[in-house]
């Protein structure tokens, strides 16, 4: 399955929001994620399960000025 | 007393007048160190992508529970993308407080000030406390206060170049003029230049590369928050006219045959 | 750690680099008031002829104990009378600190430089610490140091003037140029000023006029003070460079699609 | 007796130093004294008598930069 | 070899890079004069309702032939206000030069950046040759060269008040990054000044107020005319960095025994 | 009208206000052509040992006849050597005109104010005319007048370093209170500090690395001369005071319906 | 007849703009006549009748910066 | 024979203060000479001999500012 991360086509296996984070080794604390252009909630990452050609935005905060 | 010499903005109030940034710490570790010795009540964090390759440091981590985050839009080319990030960024859990920073240039890092007015008053209708980065402009800033700014935060200098109130005099013209309060932004390298901001008139001051990039991050912090408090402490005071010719502080009477 | 960074001058050691001065307070009352509000551990004093017709007051009752003084030998017209001056200070029970200060000029009241060379050189013999109130001048100041004095107290700008560092580059010089500390004296009129004047190297400054003028002098005292420490803060907690272009604060890497 | 107080020319009764001040009303709390050119110090000014074309500078400390 | 030193500004050349104005001249008959003394080569004038009551006084009459008329906005408060003093001005036979002015604050009578692009977007599409009279601001200056502008004209200080420079370091950073010429306008008081402005790459500076309101409004304009070609000589001849420390321009070398 | 704006000194009128120096010129063929460009009237040139080595090149030779040679003392430590390098200078057939110059900082290159004074005093007294180079010190200036000098010659910056009117606000109080002639030398890099100058009331300017070391070193010449003109016109023709708030230029009354 | 004439009303009896120009003592040398919001050439001044509610606007260069 | 010229010591030949330039290549045009402290003129050159222990200077005028 065919999936856009943070403007990177990437293929993956199905499966949650939740499991695809914990395979890239993000626990999620200070992590933001952008599901086709709507936020998702943390409470929601383990419901969501990514479709083909779904974007996801994985976000954090950063030092900025 | 000076307790009294509160800071509203936005419905919340600050004791110190010195808001201060994230970026460029050599080691994170060093901010909340920063924070304590500075007092400072306010600081920007960015969003940016996570890379996957590299660990993910949550900068909020280090940022104590009393102090405001101030999430901007830094990497914002136009007002919708500023918009979007200000949505992500409250949708995060950071609140509704925005710093709106809308920069094409990538030399000088100057704001685009009309998309700036834009994504004010479009945030400004959704409930966020919107301080907007802006060239210092009174009509500009005039425009904001009508589309909802909470704040005006003129740059004295571009970015990180530690040049100080070069806008000096375009910067007292808001100070005179604008009901909202102004926050000096961008460019300030020294205390002095932050204590002049302060005893010109201006509201508060922000300052992150010349805190961050000192060799001692934290005393630099300090040496800010001091100045700054002396700046507005000496516009309380009222300070004299500067006078052409001297007055003598001693007495000038005869003296001695 | 900061009680580690004092000045040493003339055997006597400082934590405070704000000196005052007692000149043109509004009520002597608040001498005392602002000493205390700012820490200041030396002040300056002048000598003056009793006027029989209006009861005296001494000045020297509202200098709390642990302040030392620092009289002035204002009123000297050339190197004679400030020897004079000096020598009937110290008789009186001040203490062998004397601050020269030979004027004929009475617009701008800028010292003679070569007469104050001339009564440091005597005084220095007489066992006086002594400090030289002076144009700003490289060649001279190394004359003072062969003369013996303590320090060298070039003016920002002429006495009373609030006009700040007016002789920056000059100073700057001497900052760099001299072994003996550098005490910025007169013209200040700003905390910015004395920040400004403290990041740049000097080793203190003093102020009068801008003080004891103000609105609330013992607030602006604090003011001075707080100021006076940031920059000497900012100074060893090391600044960095302008930069002619925006160095980024916040990361400048892609974001968002 | 014709004397020199301050640059002034006075006439006085012949009297000390320590005298001469009480008349002023001058405790003497932070005055300095320079006779004939001389600092005399406070403990001496009851000793000494002023005479005929003395010179005498009565001078305190007041508020100075 | 200097006839070759042109300034090309929508298809016009110009000789002389001092720009005047009409403005303010206690007697129209000193505008022939000062732009025989000056040599400028093209010339502001506003456009105004007549006064029934008192006489009209044909303002065009007093510029010679060869000088360009350059009609301004002034009294335009928005986009649309300028457009059409723009259109009026142009059927007037002034020719379809414009010089686009929209402000709203009178005390400062800083213009509208935004509302001063739109008209410029207008009236270029219109044929106008137009130059646009704005706050320093490289965003804006970028946007104005999309519009079709044929110039920016960023003002020193705010119009009338002799304060020269005040913006510099925003000037210097369009004079940097723009494509079009930079025409500095509004606030020159002096013609030190006015070089500085042409030193820094400035390509003409256009003198109104500091001119019209000297004593002498013809030397003036002699004056301003001079320096400015002086600065543009400088530009040209490749002046040296300032040096921190001294370079002596004497032999150093030892000297007599 | 022009030609009556004389300068006079010791015995000497002057048309042109700009002096300049021999120093540095990357050939001494440029000399004349900068001359000439320029017309300037007065040129500096130094004594030194001749190195048998070497050939040795007449400066003079370089020199058109009409301009008038000033020669200068550096090299000198001392109000010794000074008088004496003056002496074979005016032995030496080259006139009665002396530079005084006497250094012995070789970083800044600041003059001894008080070893000058010393050597003008003893060389007015042997019917030299005298030009003191100096720090900007006002009670030193007066002391020049008194010792015969034909003009004050203060520094605006260290020698060649380009950086202007660092001392503005010293040379300001000369300008003001001296009888004497004053000429800004020293530290003038570019036109509009030159016209600068004038404008505040010297009465010349003297320049040697800014010309010398320019690119294209007749130009600069020519732009240094203009400059000064300029600043010299615009002194006579009366410049208007800033104001803080605008001026309008063009009528503010009501415009369109 | 009501006209509109610079922002203010004005009664004035039936004429060209070139009349009314006259009467005001306006030769027309360097003004600029706006008429209904339409610039009016000089050519056509003598031709162009006012009408009842016009809005007219008498324009002139003056000096300004 | 030993004299001083410019700070140096330098043995010569007997010779005038006209001889010495010329063999030193010296045309004379811009050229001063001190001689024991003293200026010599130009036309005094050919006539004034050097002598043992003599101090010279030649000097010339260079650029300066």
């Amino acid at each position: 399955m065919q999936i856009t991360v943070n403007g990177t086509s990437e293929t993956i296996d199905a499966c949650t929001i939740a499991e695809f984070l914990a395979e890239k080794g993000l626990i999620g604390d200070g992590v933001v994620v952008e599901y086709n252009y709507q936020i998702v909630k943390r409470e929601k990452w383990p419901i969501v399960r990514l479709q083909e050609s779904d974007n996801l935005e994985v976000l954090s905060f950063v030092g900025g000025g | 007393m000076q307790g009294e010499d509160l800071l509203a903005i936005g419905g919340m109030t600050f004791t110190n007048r010195l808001f201060t940034g994230t970026g460029k710490f050599a080691s994170k570790a060093l901010i909340p160190k920063m924070l304590e010795a500075s007092g400072s009540e306010m600081i920007t964090v960015a969003l940016r992508r996570v890379d996957f390759a590299s660990e993910t440091e949550n900068i909020l981590s280090y940022i104590p529970k009393g102090v405001r985050l101030l999430p901007n839009t830094s990497g914002a080319r136009n007002e919708k993308e500023a918009v979007r990030i200000a949505r992500i960024a409250r949708e995060a859990g950071c609140g509704n407080l925005i710093k709106i920073e809308v920069i094409t240039d990538m030399k000088y890092l100057l704001p685009d000030n009309h998309a700036t007015l834009l994504a004010t008053e479009t945030l400004a209708k959704e409930g966020f406390i919107v301080f907007p980065y802006v060239m210092p402009d009174l009509p500009l800033a005039r425009q904001l206060e009508d589309a909802g700014a909470a704040a005006v935060m003129p740059l004295g200098a571009p970015i990180g170049t530690n040049r100080g109130l070069e806008t000096r005099s375009m910067i007292e013209i808001l100070i005179e003029n604008c009901r909202l309060p102004i926050i000096v932004d961008a460019g300030i390298g020294r205390p002095s230049q932050a204590a002049e901001a302060m005893e010109m008139g201006a509201d508060a001051v922000l300052v992150n590369t010349a805190i961050s990039s000192a060799e001692d991050p934290a005393a630099m912090g300090q040496a800010f928050s001091m100045a700054v408090a002396a700046g507005r402490m000496a516009y309380l005071a009222k300070m004299r006219e500067e006078s052409k010719t001297a007055v003598a502080s001693s007495p000038l009477t005869g003296f001695l045959s």
